[in-house]
């Protein structure tokens, strides 16, 4: 194998993905606020109104339940739309479309409508925008059935999940964590779609697993890192798809590892981690040799302080503390 | 003639009233007039005809509850029905009696033996203290017997000592159980299936047993039949108890130590029909090869016989997988790789015999420095629980311990153990010569449900063959 | 219109037409006396919401469009679906919550969907169906098809910032797309007055800069022609239009409502003013009509009627193991276009 | 590891010793152990600790210990005689 490698940045790799998809397929369109003059909120679509001009770049008013239904809309009457909302603190206007009408009709109306649609939106904390511009609800939407949820973490998914979600039938909707855009590296020049279907293992290990994904996963193998220096081996498992599960890898892991740490930014309560840690229990139990531990946000709105948010969001060192915990051990 | 029922209004509506009737005998409606009213429990509804006809008869009194279904009117067709001016007039509208609603209180009393016990706190705090719950009269509401009753019927000692502090809130772990360990799940099933019984395991964090607690407990020495290292006197200066597994009150840990190999050791024998195969091997060449290797390295890093025994070994068992793995269920489950349990004597007594993972894929060097930190973490209690859990095949090697030759028992559900005797120099005839050579007493004792002689005598051959050319170790 | 028969007519085609319309509202009204008793047998479960007074409108905006038009509606749309020509049978099986439902017993009477006559739904959250209708319009926009997409949605609708926001949408894009509110003055219990600072609703539809009038709903004829020609301005690259049609629903809200917020007298006038008997006075007085044609018509009516609710009795019932169909699409990516 | 410029005195080389089982065998008693009991046999070390053993005692006294060496470190009274040099000394 010797595959090209080139600079990238997971912005860049995204407005790719965007750009290959316009020119792959003449039904897809990009709409959303600001998505073509202003370049896209966090930059994505730069470049993009001035290449495929404002019928396929469409800058939208400020009306996220609109255009999203209207996103639903169009894949029905043939079209592949690829819709941004902002930020998913702003889908909450919108959540009426996404929940009662893209993940319903295919199932309410027998199988005679799918919505084969793609919405991204930015999510998570870590950059002090305080309570309204901080929300993890990705776990949130993943309760929904009919949704697909994905969370592209590294380079490759960022470039690759796009077309494979395009091609999905179904409503997906993309979580780009806000601390991610400018996360550089290199990439192969020819790096492609991606599969939605499985979690990867980001690192191997034997003595306990970290689960998480998106914006976490880069703590969480720090943590690993630094684990490691303790003389404990963990794996990573990063989840890149909230909806559906892929089940078989990370209970496979815990399996073989016999103790599971879940790292995830939502808050705890009702949560994604709580629903892995179910899974966990339900599946798993007599595998576990301690119990589930869970690295989640501190249940308050995100605070504006620096010192406060930092305190209240998943940190290396909690990762590791519950690393421990799990083994008996202290730090 | 048909029937006017009382109609269902809405999925939860399974019961109306019957608030007033609009018609009365003799009327004449048509379908869509509003024949009565009704009560759904949540409003009051007028109600249609779906007929056309003439009244007559009501059915159901006003102030009636009644299913849905049930008949309120019959209508008859119409021009068939006699005038019969104002038959029987239909009761007044009034006031809906309010019902009989005593709700008869429950009986407080406790029905014969059967104790009334909800609370989970109470069951708990019953069974620690030694509580007969059917013994014990319940003041709670409805006779039920709380934590104090139970507390109240307790002995005036506690029935087993406990070092637990009284006072200590009951969400500090130290007081989940009186003085009991948590057990782990895993370690729970663990424990089931290498007979072990997980309470007389303890744990090396004092408070919870782990799989590798369980694997401490259960790996004795595979060879209990050869294997005596006298269970020597606990040191002198008891450690603190939180500290490493290896000295806590040493007599109570190997006693536990002992019943465990015992268990286990027991049901080898029992379940497993072992066949036992022997060879010798001229170590010359290997030896050889060695001290050629560590002429010129620092002591850390030189090699020892066990290295090139233990890589002799693994690459045998890759070669032979039928001996690599574990005899589940009545049936052969073969090895995820090949993980070579060490026994590792601990001091203090017992044995461990942790995995080298993986081990096919390692060099001797590698094999030599998993064996030098698996021995040294092992005997600082530092185990991982994935090294306790899996060894696919164990590796003895008493000759450390002077002995020549190792007929040992499985490890179950292991199919297979391989023993190393002492290296001793004896005559030996090579090309028709007669030399002295430092040989070892190589043995293997084998499930014979998993594999046969046949199979057994080729894996040992190849042990020899390999340790005949060092070089391609 | 499957199971329709052609009355013996003579060769005028407008009165051919009228008897048409009449036949679609009667379709509609005698279908849904049928299932308010059947809802009352319990037959029919779940919410079931009757167009008894309103079947003028959807009888006479159907009427005008084409079988590549599309039609967003409501959780009210019995009569929608039927005008529109979603056979009766698949309707009833629906409401029985059965295999060959429309919606394979999936989503009962206020999910109604045909792809064939792309009716696409019941929806059932008011204002619900307008960004969704404004898609459908941004596809047939962006392909340059000549397709028009039909909103249905109550004046409750008009108080949603969905509405608003679908409006100013669908002006801006200049999308073809085809708004009509049926103003039938109660959203739920609540009237047009308590509800609406400004009652007028086309004057508000008309702020977004689209064309927009209001049109006695109680006369097919006249929301017809109204349709007809908002319809053929769409088609022509208008933009969005706007019909507010004023009508009344003679029944309360729901089989559970005990209609208590309107006076048994508004009621009671209203119904003088029933669409479906108003068209039959009309062309009975005006010889377009005779008693004998209208008692066919019935005969007609009752027997498909009597016939779906046979054939929803019979009807197999989707097998539980095909609970999670259709939670995700069973095609793949090329199949659904 | 450098070459010795000096070796130990023989209670230097007793104390490194000692030093050196102790690192095995923490609770080492040496109480009743006299110059010529056999090392191994007495704390019970195995291949491992012996290499163990052979490490400390290299690193604690510089004296460098070949494998060829490892008879001669079989007792207290030959390990001291080992590492004094007392023939064979640079």
């Amino acid at each position: 194998m010797t595959a090209t490698m080139v600079k990238t940045t997971y912005r860049e790799a995204l407005r790719e993905a965007i750009r290959e998809a316009l020119q792959r397929d003449e039904r897809v369109f990009l709409m959303g606020e600001d998505v073509g003059a202003y370049g896209g909120c966090f930059g994505v679509s730069l470049g993009l109104l001035e290449d495929f001009g404002p019928e396929r770049i469409r800058d939208t008013p400020l009306s996220e339940s609109a255009f999203v239904g209207a996103g639903i809309g169009a894949a029905i009457g043939g079209l592949r739309p690829i819709v941004e909302v902002m930020t998913v603190n702003f889908s909450l206007l919108a959540l009426d479309q996404i929940m009662n009408t893209a993940a319903s009709l295919q199932h309410m109306s027998g199988g005679q409508y799918a919505v084969p649609l793609v919405i991204r939106m930015t999510t998570g904390a870590g950059r002090q925008l305080a309570a309204q511009h901080s929300h993890s609800l990705e776990g949130w939407y993943a309760h929904i059935p009919g949704l697909r949820i994905v969370t592209p973490a590294t380079l490759e998914d960022a470039r690759g999940m796009l077309w494979t979600a395009l091609e999905d039938p179904d409503p997906v909707l993309v979580f780009e964590h806000g601390s991610l855009y400018n996360l550089a590296g290199e990439i192969a020049a020819d790096a492609g779609p991606v599969d939605l279907d499985h979690a990867a293992v980001r690192r191997p290990g034997d003595d306990l697993t970290l689960i998480t994904y998106g914006g976490t996963l880069g703590r969480t193998l720090e943590a690993a890192e630094e684990l490691a220096g303790a003389g404990v081996s963990a794996e990573v498992v990063d989840l890149r798809t909230l909806r559906p599960l892929d089940d078989a890898t990370y209970l496979g892991s815990v399996t073989r590892t016999h103790r599971a740490v879940i790292v995830d930014e939502g808050w705890r309560s009702g949560s994604l981690s709580a629903e892995l840690s179910a899974r966990i229990t339900e599946q798993a139990f007599y595998d576990l040799d301690a119990p589930v531990e869970r690295v989640c946000t501190e249940e308050v709105p995100i605070p504006y302080a620096q010192h406060l948010e930092e305190e209240a969001l998943p940190q290396v060192r909690d990762i590791v503390a519950a690393a421990h915990r799990t083994l008996g051990e202290q730090p | 003639m048909s029937d006017f029922t009382m109609p269902s209004l809405g999925a939860d509506m399974e019961r109306g009233t019957v608030l007033e009737w609009l018609v009365a005998p003799g009327d004449v409606v048509h379908k869509g007039d509003p024949m009565a009213v009704v009560d759904t429990s949540k409003a009051a509804v007028e109600v249609e005809t779906f007929a056309d006809g003439v009244v007559v008869d009501l059915v159901v009194r006003v102030g009636s509850e009644v299913p849905v279904g049930t008949v309120l009117a019959h209508l008859g067709p119409v021009g068939a029905a006699a005038p019969a001016p104002a038959p029987e007039p239909a009761p007044e509208p009034e006031p809906t009696p309010e019902p009989a609603e005593v709700a008869a209180q429950e009986p407080a009393a406790t029905t014969g033996h059967q104790p009334v016990v909800h609370s989970p706190l109470a069951r708990r705090r019953a069974r620690e203290l030694g509580v007969d719950l059917a013994s014990v009269a319940g003041t709670g509401p409805g006779g039920e017997i709380t934590r104090e009753d139970v507390e109240a019927a307790a002995p005036a000692a506690p029935p087993t000592p406990s070092t637990v502090p009284e006072a200590a809130p009951a969400t500090t772990p130290a007081a989940r159980g009186a003085g009991r360990p948590r057990v782990t799940p895993y370690a729970r099933k663990l424990a089931r299936e290498m007979g072990v019984d997980p309470a007389a395991v303890t744990p090396h964090d004092g408070e919870t047993v782990r799989a590798s607690d369980v694997r401490a407990a259960a790996i004795a020495a595979p060879a209990p039949a050869a294997q005596a290292p006298p269970p020597p006197a606990p040191p002198p200066g008891a450690p603190p108890p939180t500290g490493a597994p290896r000295p806590t009150a040493a007599a109570t840990r190997a006693q536990t130590m002992r019943e465990t190999i015992a268990r286990l050791m027991a049901r080898s024998k029992r379940e497993i029909p072992h066949y036992y195969l022997t060879t010798t091997v001229d170590l010359t060449d290997a030896l050889a090869w060695m001290r050629e290797q560590n002429a010129g390295l620092p002591i850390a890093e030189r090699l020892v016989p066990a290295a090139l025994l233990l890589r002799a070994t693994a690459l045998a068992t890759a070669r032979h997988p039928a001996l690599n793995g574990f005899w589940v269920d009545d049936a052969f489950v073969p090895g995820s790789g090949v993980h070579l349990g060490v026994a590792v004597s601990l001091r203090g007594g017992g044995l461990v015999a942790p995995a080298i993972h993986d081990a096919d894929r390692l060099t001797v060097t590698e094999t030599m420095a998993a064996m030098r930190d698996l021995v040294t973490r092992a005997r600082a209690g530092r185990l991982r629980g994935s090294e306790m859990a899996d060894p696919t095949l164990t590796v003895t090697n008493l000759g450390e311990q002077g002995v020549e030759s190792v007929y040992g028992v499985i490890y179950p559900p292991q199919v297979a153990l391989v023993g190393f005797g002492r290296v001793v120099e004896r005559p030996w005839s090579v090309d028709g010569l007669l030399g002295v050579r430092p040989l070892t007493t190589l043995t293997l004792a084998a499930d014979h449900r998993a594999t046969d002689g046949f199979t057994g005598g080729r894996f040992l051959a190849t042990i020899d063959d390999l340790l005949q050319h060092p070089e391609e170790l | 219109m499957a199971a329709r028969r052609r009355t013996p007519a003579k060769a005028d085609p407008a009165a051919e037409h009228e008897r048409e319309l009449l036949r679609t509202m009667l379709r509609i009204r005698r279908f849904e006396e049928a299932c308010a008793e059947l809802y009352s047998a319990t037959k029919i479960r779940g919410f079931l919401h009757l167009y008894v007074g309103e079947e003028a409108v959807a009888t006479g905006v159907m009427s005008v469009l084409e079988p590549d038009d599309a039609v967003v509606s409501t959780y009210r749309e019995h009569g929608h679906a039927l005008a529109r020509g979603v056979p009766m049978d698949a309707l009833m099986a629906e409401m029985f919550g059965r295999q060959t439902g429309c919606s394979r017993g999936r989503g009962g009477s206020m999910h109604l969907f045909h792809a064939d006559t792309r009716f696409v739904g019941g929806n059932a959250i008011v204002g619900g169906g307008l960004p969704l209708a404004v898609g459908l319009g941004l596809a047939d926009h962006l392909a340059g098809r000549p397709r028009v997409t039909a909103c249905f949605f109550g004046e409750g609708a008009a108080a949603e910032g969905e509405f608003h926001e679908s409006l100013n949408l669908a002006a801006l894009w200049h999308l073809p797309v085809l708004f009509v509110c049926e103003n039938n003055r109660y959203a739920m219990g609540t009237s047009l007055a308590h509800e609406h600072a400004r009652t007028d609703i086309a004057l508000r539809a008309s702020s977004y800069g689209m064309a927009a009038w209001a049109v006695d709903g109680m006369d097919v004829r006249a929301v017809e022609e109204s349709a007809r020609q908002a319809v053929e301005a769409i088609r022509h690259g208008g933009g969005p239009h706007f019909l507010e049609v004023r009508t009344y629903r003679f029944r309360a809200h729901s089989m559970y409502d005990p209609d208590r917020y309107r006076p048994k007298a508004e009621v009671a006038e209203e119904k003088t003013h029933d669409p479906v008997t108003a068209l039959a006075e009309l062309m009975t007085s005006e010889g377009r009509l005779t008693d004998r044609q209208l008692a066919t018509l019935e005969k007609e009516v009752a027997a498909e009627i009597a016939a779906a609710v046979e054939h929803a009795e019979q009807a197999p019932l989707e097998p539980v193991e095909d609970l999670t169909r259709f939670v995700h699409s069973d095609r793949t990516p090329a199949e659904v276009t | 590891m450098s070459t010795p410029t000096t070796r130990p005195t023989a209670d230097a080389a007793r104390e490194a010793v000692q030093a050196a089982v102790r690192h095995v065998v923490p609770d080492a008693d040496f109480d009743y152990v006299d110059d010529d009991t056999p090392l191994r046999g007495e704390f019970e070390l195995d291949s491992l600790d012996f290499l163990g053993f052979a490490e400390t005692l290299a690193s604690r006294t510089g004296v460098p210990i070949a494998e060829a060496d490892y008879p001669r470190l079989a007792t207290m009274a030959t390990c001291v005689a080992f590492l004094t040099g007392a023939r064979d000394g640079t």
